[in-house]
């Protein structure tokens, strides 16, 4: 029932919201609807934690520790989102780059991405998942193309079709993991739930599942943003306007991230070997490298810090693809603290620029001065994502760091030069934008405090002690993955 | 008519969608490239019909219906209708180099054929033969969206890789669920207004639908 | 419930973080601020102090769990006596520092906001008292990245300058990576002391539990090595030291300097003796080599600096490179399980880190005193402070007499202990090391003879002479805060000196339960007056007696030459007669230290330019003359720039893949999809 | 009495050190003289000028701080304590236990640390660049003295120097080809420590030669006499040190009156030579370039590293 709740509200949003149109109140509703469906998640997210993981809706819908801690992170960060975008958009609006239908637009294509998301994540069945992630692909790429400049249009373009031909290779990974399936499972649509599929793992055909692997790999690893199938994402991140590039990085990674990983699953199991799980870590690998030097040469802030995410969706499809509980605890936090801390960091990078009117960082200085919320949020916000204690994001790098040491050593000379690499390139960067003093050419800005200090909190709190309750959880997922 | 006949019917079938999709490769015309995708279409969803006949396989009608209706009548008539709004239906696009094309497209579907061979063995479809065909359709209307440097020849080079894989689906698995058929078909129509609306910005932006333009995204040397 | 050490050190803990929670509650005035934050940190200080007296005076050991962290991983604590003597370091320059910074701080009130000034002191305060705490890799590692931070963000404190942001740039940069190796060793250990399949394999227990073998041991302790070293400053990793150190507040970089450099070395302890504890001469015969090579390349920098907290800072590396010395001695007799030996080697070394705690923060305050009063930054143009600064002045002459190694002072005694122990290394089984380690003696009686000469320049330089700056500008001694704290710090000096057997006796314990081996008890009647480590006929030094011999002859001819009054006419100089003598034509620091880079100049980038603008091109009648001088580390073109060329390389390579043609962006996923398939089947 | 003794005896020999080291730099000169055919002023001419300094009224520059006032006083001090402990004429001083020979050479750093100090605080170019060149010298002489001295007390097993006397005086004869070194070297630096040609000329106020009286150019009176005095004491307790760590034979083992009685004669005697010896140095070479010194100590620094390689491969 909670599940028809959760996905009925934000569905119901979009509709709402498209009719509601640019009024006064549209953003009080978006937030509405968040919180409705946050709430909502929470209730799941009690129900999965009081009798473990269950079908319901006629084995259509399926939540495990695995989904439901991502449900819970997706509305949760949408919400936030929310928050964070009212007064920006409004601003936007005001500036003239957005206007009534485009606000319109904005708004319900918001929410239809969060209903997609949530499809994809509550979704018991293969191919319904692969339609969500189309969809969420689909309601992104205009708000992408939002500002309808000539780049914002190119990226939304790459953004588009790249994203559709990737998703293409994944559905014929699903057609032939079905194919596979169906051999088992007999005709039908029992042949494409994870429910069935991961009871019989064993017995489906490895040749096929091999060539499966290869497109879902190639499919949601797009959507990943994994090194080399990852160029729509930096201009994607950098042209769209700043909430989404919040939820890109913050939430859409992470589900299709999902996806790869229930594949992954499902690939090792027939196999018996670790082949998917080797791929994955040269996947994985390369994007940390490519994407930490790629961050050195960075002009634009919100592209830099896109980059940063390639990086970190690396970091935790490696560890994935390690394997092994502690690093599958390090991957599934990992994923945890990397969206709190990026979106929080692409809100303060939002208000920065706005302040500045401009992306660019060697225009962007005397943050901490100008607005000591905007300053010290970018500035703490930075040394979370480098991987700096007490945050979270340590705990997970500290936990696959030291998995990675056991496991496959001779990796760690690589991870090591990225993770330094990424660090230097962040700091240098950020260090002039919040120290020094206020330029001639910045204006105050009444930035939105709640997002920022609720993310940062929660990732300090996380980093510093982590609940019960949460471990806990992790570790039914990491079972779940074995 | 029997499994046999049915199974011939249906590799012609897959030879003429091969056609087609060799034939979006190198044609120049836009309108020709409009008819052949129609084509190829078609052919799609007839022989989603014979295979739903032969395998009694009922939800397949219906999926070959929305084929139909979709990839024959919808889509090109939506991209009639662009093309005629961006007046752009005389354009004549320089295909870069043919030959070399066709080349890599033979070796594509020589190394599509090689690789499913493991499937044919476990398949006990009759279409079991004809999903080398369906990889083969898939990769080259990848490798078309890679020659072809017009937004629309782009977005016909993505139809077709979704009709490759439609025939995946039917010629490997005698179709998917039915839900996912209507899903994936919805995405596909959503997708089509999306580029529609794209058309028009790209055209407005860069006064042409030339791909090549858009590249100023990238990482200053 | 009873009080124990660790129950002082918790209390400590606690006072220190409640006094970071007053900080969001004061911050409007900041006067208040400075007085409550600071001697709530003294306070704070003073227990670690105590506790850690008590625990190495009683050998005692103690460990707790604190319920934070993750919930399989708590945080553990353990109060060793290891621990308890760096806790025993960190509290007294602590609580010395904490009192300087009252006064000190105010000086910057009208000009700046304090408030991350204080803040982030009381955070490395508490970051160094976790790090010793720790007992597993996950606390240990984030109290020391917290320290990491806190000090990053002391240096950053007048951020509007840039050498400031490029000094804390580096500084973190270069920590960071060293932090990334920690954490690998521990991970390494943590993965033999119990597989991957819990969490309880990362507490220090089950480290000393593991059978590690040697090669990966090896690993181990080199990566756990290069980080301590980066923090430590050891040569090729000490680029950051001075930097960050020149521009710093001075009461944190008395901090920095004096004791967050010795975190480093309680790591390598902590790893080497206590968590691998078997292990090969060679890595101590490396230890060794770096120590060396830190402490000499150290003292020539300094002597060639000419802004006096920079030339303290590469003396900080210096001393680092001293106390890797002993260490590395420790490690070698260690090795062939002398006991006896390496307990002297390792007392060296902590006996010469409590020392360097104590004067480098004496001269540190000094420094910031100076500049605090002359707003002045180069030697060049100061001199004559002794003047117009009596008490600082006096104060910083203690402290360079005892960096100087002369006796009855603090540096003395450490040093001569480390003699010590290179004297004893004929003992050694390996001729190699029998004929190479004499040499490092020779190379440490050097860098002593050359921290002398340092430390002449920097208090003759600064103090003594004439003032070379304007006439006008306003300089007064500092007030009654400063003094205390830099009096403490002289007082300690003296007493470290003079009765250096009470310290080694309450030290011993350490290396009794770390290498199993003790110094001898200080013999014959007197035992507290004469300091002999192996044996009476060996060698002895008594502090007690040279400090008193000294007193009785000055007095002694003090007396008897004013027995008959003659009076003291002041004049004006004679220098041979010449006339007209200008506070511009003294010596300058610049050519005090002109011989020495005359002599040793081949080991740096040294640039010395001279232009003569002659009248009318005759230029045997030079109207002006330029002189330039630039002293850059070799280092720089050896190891820093190649590094961020490559970076920079290799990130313009990975910058086209991204190349803009949708194409291009078409063909990856194309081949990758081809690849994989070629490659699986 | 048998206890009280030793601490007469040390007494007695700080008297002898005060009292002879004027003697034996006077008979250094007179040597001179006698080598360059001038005529002397005699054996007892440093007493003239010290009491004629104690004398004097003192000028002191106006900027003189309290470092500078201090300094002569610090400079008697340590040499004199230093006198003290090194062995001249027994080996069982209470005063020995005091300082080994490390400690003993960084008594003699004390003296040189504040000189370079008062140098430096009058504030003149002259005395910044006595004391620059002054710290040079020692920080290049320091090391090698140090090996030198450490290739005894490998040999001996000790840096107690009344320990090495003991062992080498009193133990058997052996003839060591690393003392030879390290003899060598100790005389090379002692030229150097104590100020002689070819590194400084003691006589000279040439401006840019002098070093060690650059530094003490301002001093006057009874500063100028403590220091000239201590300068004596340290020639006198180099000679000392050398026949304690190479020739110790004669040194008495036990106080009693007749070993005291030899040792006292072998002192007398192994001086005497000493002072040809040095004598013989400095009127055969000339004062040296600055910057040729380093040269010159290295290869002291050599020797004694010869020395010691040699300790551990033919001994």
């Amino acid at each position: 029932m909670t599940i028809f709740t959760l996905l009925g509200v934000s569905f119901i949003g979009a509709l709402v919201l498209a009719f509601v149109g640019d009024r006064k109140f549209a953003p009080e509703i978006n937030i509405v609807c968040s919180f409705a469906s946050f709430v909502a998640s929470i209730v799941l997210a009690l129900q999965v934690y009081q009798d473990g993981p269950f079908v319901a809706g006629g084995k259509f819908f399926f939540i495990d520790a695995f989904s439901v801690y991502l449900v819970v992170l997706t509305s949760f960060v949408s919400m936030t989102t929310t928050i964070f975008s009212k007064p920006y958009m409004r601003r936007e609006r005001d500036h003239g780059r957005v206007g009534h239908w485009g606000m319109r637009f904005y708004h319900a294509m918001f929410q239809l991405f969060i209903f997609a998301m949530l499809l994809c994540l509550l979704t018991n069945n293969v191919g319904v998942l692969w339609i969500a992630m189309e969809l969420a692909t689909l309601a992104t790429v205009l708000l992408v193309s939002l500002y309808k400049t000539p780049t914002a249009i190119e990226a939304a373009w790459k953004y588009f079709i790249l994203c559709g031909v990737g998703i293409a290779q994944a559905l014929f990974g699903t057609v032939l993991l079905y194919f596979a399936a169906e051999k088992v499972l007999g005709e039908g649509g029992d042949a494409l739930l994870w429910t069935n599929l991961s009871q019989i793992s064993g017995q489906l055909e490895p040749t096929v599942l091999k060539l499966a692997f290869v497109f879902l790999m190639v499919g949601y690893g797009t959507k990943v943003g994994l090194v080399p199938l990852h160029n729509w994402l930096p201009d994607a991140h950098a042209e769209g306007p700043t909430p989404i590039s919040a939820v890109l990085s913050g939430l859409l990674l992470n589900i299709a991230l999902y996806a790869l990983v229930r594949c992954k699953v499902l690939v090792d199991g027939s196999l018996g070997t670790h082949l998917a799980g080797n791929i994955m870590m040269g996947f994985g690998l390369l994007s940390i490298l490519v994407a930490s030097f790629s961050m050195l040469r960075q002009k634009d802030i919100k592209r830099m810090f896109s980059y940063s995410s390639i990086e970190h969706m690396g970091i935790a499809t490696f560890a994935f693809g390690l394997g092994g509980p502690i690093a599958t605890f390090g991957a599934l936090l990992h994923m945890l603290v990397h969206s709190l801390t990026k979106s929080s960091i692409f809100f303060t990078v939002g208000h920065a620029s706005q302040m500045h009117d401009t992306q660019e960082m060697s225009k962007i200085r005397g943050l901490i001065r100008g607005n000591p919320l905007v300053g010290w949020g970018l500035m703490l916000g930075v040394m979370s994502i480098v991987g700096m204690p007490p945050f979270g994001v340590f705990t997970s790098e500290f936990l696959i760091l030291t998995a990675t040491m056991k496991d496959a050593p001779l990796m760690t000379p690589f991870l090591l030069l990225g993770l330094g690499v990424a660090f230097a390139a962040l700091l240098r960067r950020v260090q002039p934008m919040v120290s020094g003093h206020i330029p001639s050419w910045q204006h105050p800005l009444k930035a939105s405090h709640v997002p920022v200090i609720l993310h940062m909190v929660l990732v300090l709190v996380i980093g510093l002690y982590m609940p019960n309750f949460l471990s806990r959880w992790f570790h039914m997922a990491v079972e779940l993955l074995k | 008519m029997s499994i046999s006949l049915a199974a011939q019917i249906n590799s012609i079938l897959a030879a003429l969608i091969l056609l087609t999709a060799f034939g979006l490769l190198v044609q120049r015309r836009i309108y020709g490239l409009l008819h052949l995708f129609a084509w190829q279409g078609l052919f799609l969803s007839i022989s989603t019909a014979v295979v739903g006949f032969v395998a009694e396989k009922h939800h397949l009608y219906i999926s070959s219906l929305i084929t139909l209706v979709l990839k024959v009548i919808v889509l090109p008539y939506i991209l009639h209708v662009l093309i005629m709004r961006l007046k752009i239906h005389r354009e004549i696009e320089t295909v870069v180099n043919v030959p070399i094309t066709m080349l890599i497209g033979i070796a594509l579907v020589i190394f599509s054929y090689s690789l499913t061979s493991p499937i044919r063995e476990l398949s006990t479809h009759v279409t079991k033969s004809t999903i080398a065909v369906a990889l083969a359709t898939v990769l080259l209307g990848l490798l078309m969206m890679i020659t072809r440097r017009h937004a629309v020849t782009q977005i016909i080079g993505f139809l077709s890789m979704e009709n490759g894989l439609f025939f995946a689906a039917t010629s490997a698995t005698y179709g998917m669920p039915l839900v996912v058929e209507l899903g994936v078909g919805l995405d596909i129509l959503i997708a089509a207004f999306i580029f529609g609306i794209f058309f028009f910005h790209i055209n407005t932006a860069f006064d042409s639908l030339d791909v090549e333009q858009m590249a100023r995204l990238k990482e200053e040397d | 419930m009873t009080a124990t050490p660790f129950t002082l050190a918790s209390a400590s803990l606690f006072i220190i973080f409640s006094a970071l929670a007053l900080v969001p509650f004061l911050f409007r005035n900041q006067r208040a601020l400075i007085t409550a934050v600071f001697s709530l940190t003294a306070i704070s200080s003073l227990l670690s102090l105590i506790a850690g007296i008590w625990t190495v005076r009683d050998g005692i050991t103690e460990s707790y769990i604190i319920l934070l962290g993750l919930p399989d991983l708590p945080f553990h604590m353990r109060l060793d006596s290891l621990s308890g003597f760096f806790l025993t370091v960190i509290g007294a320059l602590g609580f010395i520092v904490s009192i300087y910074s009252i006064g000190y701080v105010r000086g910057f009130i009208g000009q700046r906001s304090v408030t991350s000034l204080v803040f982030f002191y009381s955070l490395l305060l508490a970051g160094m008292f976790m790090v010793v705490l720790a007992d597993d890799a996950f606390f240990f590692l984030i109290s020391w990245e917290v320290m990491a931070a806190s000090s990053y963000f002391l240096v950053m404190f007048e951020d509007e300058r840039t050498e400031n942001r490029r000094a804390a740039f580096l500084y973190l940069a270069i920590a960071h990576v060293g932090a990334i190796a920690i954490l690998l060793s521990f991970g390494l250990m943590a993965g033999f002391a119990t597989g991957f399949e819990g969490f309880n394999g990362y507490t220090f227990d089950a480290m000393r539990k593991m059978d590690i073998p040697p090669s990966w041991a090896a690993v181990a302790f080199f990566l756990a090595f290069f980080g301590f070293a980066a923090k430590a400053g050891v040569m090729p990793l000490h680029v950051w030291l001075p930097d960050a150190d020149s521009v710093a507040p001075s009461n944190a970089v008395a901090l920095m300097s004096g004791v967050m450099l010795k975190t480093a070395i309680y790591g390598i302890l902590r790893v080497t003796f206590d968590l691998i504890r078997v292990f090969p001469w060679w890595w101590g015969a490396v230890v060794l080599v770096f120590g060396l090579m830190t402490a000499v390349m150290g003292i020539l920098f300094a002597i060639l600096q000419q802004d006096l907290k920079r030339l303290l800072a590469y003396s900080s590396m210096e001393n680092i490179g001293i106390i890797l010395i002993g260490t590395g001695m420790a490690m070698v007799f260690a090795s062939f399980n002398m006991t006896a030996l390496s307990a002297l080697a390792l007392i060296a070394a902590l006996y010469h880190t409590l020392n360097h705690a104590m004067f480098k923060g004496l001269l540190f305050m000094g420094a910031g005193a100076v500049h605090h009063a002359t707003r002045e930054r180069g030697m060049e143009g100061m001199g004559g402070l002794i003047h117009r600064m009596p008490w600082t002045s006096a104060l910083f002459l203690i402290g360079s007499v005892s960096i100087s190694a002369l006796p009855p002072f603090n540096g003395f005694v450490s040093e001569w202990l480390t003699f010590q122990a290179f004297l004893l290394s004929p003992a050694l089984p390996s001729p190699l090391l029998n004929l190479l380690i004499p040499l490092g003696a020779a190379i440490l009686a050097l860098t002593a003879a050359l921290a002398a000469t340092c430390f002449v320049k920097a208090f003759g330089v600064t103090f003594l002479g004439r003032w070379r700056g304007d006439h006008d500008t306003p300089i007064h001694e500092v007030d009654g805060f400063m003094k205390t704290g830099m009096g403490l710090a002289a007082s300690m000096c003296l007493f470290l000196g003079v009765l250096p057997t009470f310290v080694i006796d309450w030290m011993d314990i350490v290396p009794e339960r770390f290498l199993g081996g003790k110094l001898a008890a200080s013999a014959g009647e007197f035992g507290w007056m004469w300091l002999t480590p192996i044996s009476y006929t060996r060698a002895s030094y008594s502090g007690p007696v040279v400090l008193l011999g000294i007193i009785a002859i000055v007095a002694l001819a003090y007396i008897i030459l004013h027995a008959r009054g003659t009076t003291i006419h002041r004049g004006p100089l004679w220098d041979c007669g010449f006339e007209k003598i200008t506070p511009r034509m003294q010596y300058t620091g610049t050519a005090f230290s002109m011989p020495i880079r005359r002599i040793f100049g081949f080991l740096f980038n040294v640039r010395e330019r001279i232009e003569v603008d002659a009248e009318h091109g005759q230029r045997a009648f030079p109207s002006r003359i330029y002189y330039s001088l630039k002293i850059r580390d070799r280092m720089w073109n050896w190891l820093y720039q190649p590094v961020a060329d490559a970076s920079f390389w290799v990130a313009r390579q990975a910058g086209r893949l991204q190349q803009g043609r949708i194409q291009m962006y078409l063909i990856y996923p194309f081949i990758t999809i081809i690849v994989l398939l070629v490659l699986l089947r | 009495m048998s206890e009280i003794f030793p601490y007469i005896l040390d007494g007695l020999q700080i008297v002898i050190l005060l009292f002879a080291a004027p003697v034996f730099a006077g008979w250094v000169k007179t040597l001179k003289c006698w080598f360059q055919g001038r005529t002397t002023a005699g054996v007892l001419q440093p007493y003239r000028d010290l009491t004629k300094l104690f004398h004097k009224d003192i000028v002191l520059a106006e900027n003189a701080s309290w470092v500078f006032r201090f300094t002569p006083y610090a400079v008697f001090g340590s040499v004199v304590l230093a006198g003290g402990i090194i062995p001249i004429l027994s080996v069982d001083l209470p005063l020995s236990a005091t300082a080994d020979i490390i400690a003993l050479i960084s008594l003699f750093t004390i003296a040189r640390f504040f000189t370079a100090l008062a140098g430096m605080d009058i504030g003149t170019a002259f005395g910044g660049m006595g004391a620059s060149r002054e710290k040079t010298i020692a920080s290049v002489a320091e090391p090698a003295m140090l090996m030198a001295i450490f290739t005894v007390s490998l040999v001996c097993k000790s840096t107690s120097l009344s320990q090495m006397v003991q062992v080498i005086a009193h133990g058997e004869f052996i003839l060591r080809p690393s003392l030879a070194f390290a003899l060598l070297a100790f005389a090379l630096i002692a030229l150097a420590e104590t100020g002689r040609v070819p590194v400084d000329n003691p006589a000279t106020h040439l401006e840019l030669t002098m070093i060690h009286e650059g530094m003490i150019l301002e001093y006057s009176g009874r500063h100028l006499a403590l220091i000239e005095w201590a300068g004596m004491m340290k020639l006198f307790l180099f000679a000392a040190l050398g026949i304690a760590a190479f020739f110790p034979w004669g040194i008495a083992a036990a106080n009693d009156s007749p070993a005291l009685f030899v040792a006292a004669l072998s002192l007398i005697l192994k001086l005497t030579v000493a002072g040809v010896g040095l004598v013989m140095i400095e009127t055969g070479l000339a004062k040296m370039r600055f910057f040729r010194v380093p040269e010159f100590l290295g290869s002291a620094f050599l020797f004694a590293t010869l020395g010691m390689l040699s300790y551990f491969m033919l001994e």
